[in-house]
């Protein structure tokens, strides 16, 4: 209660004594919306603006009693329904009791004047934060190239050789394996010599397929030139590319032939 | 009536010229809201390539649909502008070359999805500007992507006869021998993989 | 002389349609075995803009250069074509990059303690791939963290010509005042920029 007293001082002690009664009743929130809601603050110092908003809090006069307890039951409902909560939440908790606790310590007699309020950081951040929360508005309204804004870029062939990079294949391999470093994905990109075939094959389909729209499947097999992993690998790259959208397999009647075609048509 | 003309042709133009790509009939359709016929669209191709005769630019016809292209004459000018201009491909134009190469065909959000970022489409336009991959369709799901592989001049640059003869990620092993590997060569390798 | 004019001004056109990207005066110069002045360059470059000022798209300066963009009544028509192919950034993304914008040279830590949470390293490779920002320095502490600067892509990108011309963030004024600005909008702001 010593808070109060600390504070009530100030301008808006009754605006302030008012919003504690009031505060409880703001944390409801339909409990559907809550995961999506919750889930859309980007760390502490943003629920924090939040609270502070929605109470009608002064910046530089936080009810720290108040403001903590919200925040924390706020926290309380992230981790009850799951939400992936990083530990800087939990560390904004126990940075809020530790001010909360020594505004209610007797300040220090023979301190300087300049003593500092021990909610002074915390506030620096909050404006700070808030700032660069309208920065990033500011910026999304502007328009920006590729967005809102189309710039010429029209085809200009290079008739003259221009000494194009040299690119040796270690370097493609090379950026394979970053990409699948990166990527930690490394169980499902796995390459097996055999899939490299079939997306070979896949791509080779395609490309007749686009040149003539319409292919008809035997003709894609050649069984006598062809050996049998050959012709395996070709089905299961039209298997493929039908599984993955990429074109169209038509067969009017049974027994009647096999046509691929473009997706697109 | 010739003012609405304009605005259409304008607006044609104008997609042609800021899309990077050549578009088809069906794409300039798209660019309006109100259906427009595709006899009309041609039609108004036809005027806007009159209007150009005289000017810096061609609009062409290629296998995909309608581009502008700089007028050959202008492309001695033009090449002196970057002469060496292509001095190495940067880290993201390599890696969507090994993607296209290793998992063809693929879309330009198939690419996003394995490196995690969205893609700037200069990368995809160096390499097809490079003539080592191509459209080769298109998917059928909303949005018609494109879908690229890589051509025969990749291969011939690189001296391969097929991509199965691309280095094989499995005779390095899994991804812990990969990792380990790395850390036993010399320390310069791991940074080749970070930077 | 009319005629050479002409063709001056359709090779300084066609490299401005062609390039991408912005071309500054000397990239112009560069168009041309003789040595053009500069100002018969921006005079030329007037001209161009003069003639397109009732067609499809705009001649306008920007931090790097000169550049072609699409009139700004077209952008409907344009969205139109593409679009699932706007680039929209999160609002973390959004975050990283004001803060890096106003606050530069900082380090990710730096950006971690304004945000108060720590920083998928993804928000930071998102904006260096788009080339809005790059590594300026490394600050002299341990573990010498990088520090993050602006680029001149970024400038380009949002049409400033100099990061003066950010918006003034400080006018917003007093915190009182921007409390209550805040109160004013409707609380679906929150959501505005989580795509």
């Amino acid at each position: 209660m010593s808070e109060q007293i600390n504070f009530e001082s100030k301008k808006n002690a009754q605006v302030y004594g008012e919003s504690i009664a009031q505060l409880p009743q703001d944390l409801y929130i339909p409990p559907d919306a809550l995961e999506v809601y919750l889930d859309s603050f980007q760390g502490p110092l943003d629920l924090l603006l939040y609270l502070i908003r929605k109470n009608n809090i002064d910046i530089l006069d936080i009810p720290m009693t108040a403001l903590t307890s919200q925040y924390i039951e706020y926290v309380e409902r992230m981790k009850q329904i799951k939400l992936e909560l990083a530990g800087d939440y939990l560390l904004m908790s126990a940075m809020l009791i530790e001010i909360k606790s020594r505004m209610l310590l007797p300040s220090p007699i023979n301190e300087d004047d300049d003593e500092l309020d021990p909610r002074a950081e915390l506030v620096k951040k909050l404006i700070e934060y808030e700032l660069m929360k309208t920065a990033a508005v500011e910026l999304n309204d502007i328009p920006q190239v590729g967005r809102d804004r189309m710039v010429a870029q029209a085809y200009f062939e290079k008739i003259i050789e221009v000494n194009p990079p040299e690119v040796n294949i270690d370097e493609i391999f090379e950026a394979w394996k970053n990409v699948l470093k990166r990527a930690q994905q490394f169980e499902s990109h796995k390459i097996e010599r055999s899939e490299l075939s079939v997306r070979e094959h896949m791509s080779m389909i395609l490309k007749k397929i686009s040149e003539q729209d319409l292919i008809e499947f035997s003709s894609l097999f050649d069984p006598k030139n062809d050996p049998m992993a050959k012709l395996v690998v070709c089905f299961l790259a039209i298997l493929e590319l039908c599984k993955e959208r990429m074109i169209k397999i038509n067969q009017q009647a049974p027994c009647s032939p096999i046509y691929l075609k473009r997706a697109e048509v | 009536m010739e003012q609405q003309s304009k605005k259409l042709k304008d607006i044609i133009e104008v997609a042609l010229l800021t899309a990077g790509k050549p578009l088809s009939i069906e794409d300039l359709q798209k660019l309006f809201m109100e259906k427009i016929e595709r006899s009309t669209i041609r039609m108004l191709l036809d005027e806007i390539k009159i209007d150009w005769q005289d000017k810096s630019m061609d609009l062409v016809q290629v296998a995909t649909g309608y581009r502008f292209e700089a007028k050959v004459k202008f492309s001695e000018n033009l090449t002196r502008l970057n002469p060496d201009r292509l001095v190495k491909y940067s880290r993201v134009v390599m890696e969507v070359l090994a993607i296209i190469a290793y998992r063809q065909p693929v879309t330009r959000g198939d690419i996003e999805k394995i490196r995690g970022v969205s893609l700037n489409p200069n990368a995809i336009r160096q390499l097809v500007e490079r003539e080592w991959i191509e459209i080769i369709g298109y998917k059928e799901v909303p949005g018609r992507p494109a879908l690229y592989g890589t051509t025969k001049f990749f291969l011939d640059d690189f001296s391969l006869t097929s991509l199965s003869q691309l280095p094989d990620i499995n005779t390095i092993g899994l991804e812990s021998e990969l990792i380990s590997a790395n850390q036993e060569k010399d320390p310069s390798t791991i940074n080749d993989l970070n930077e």
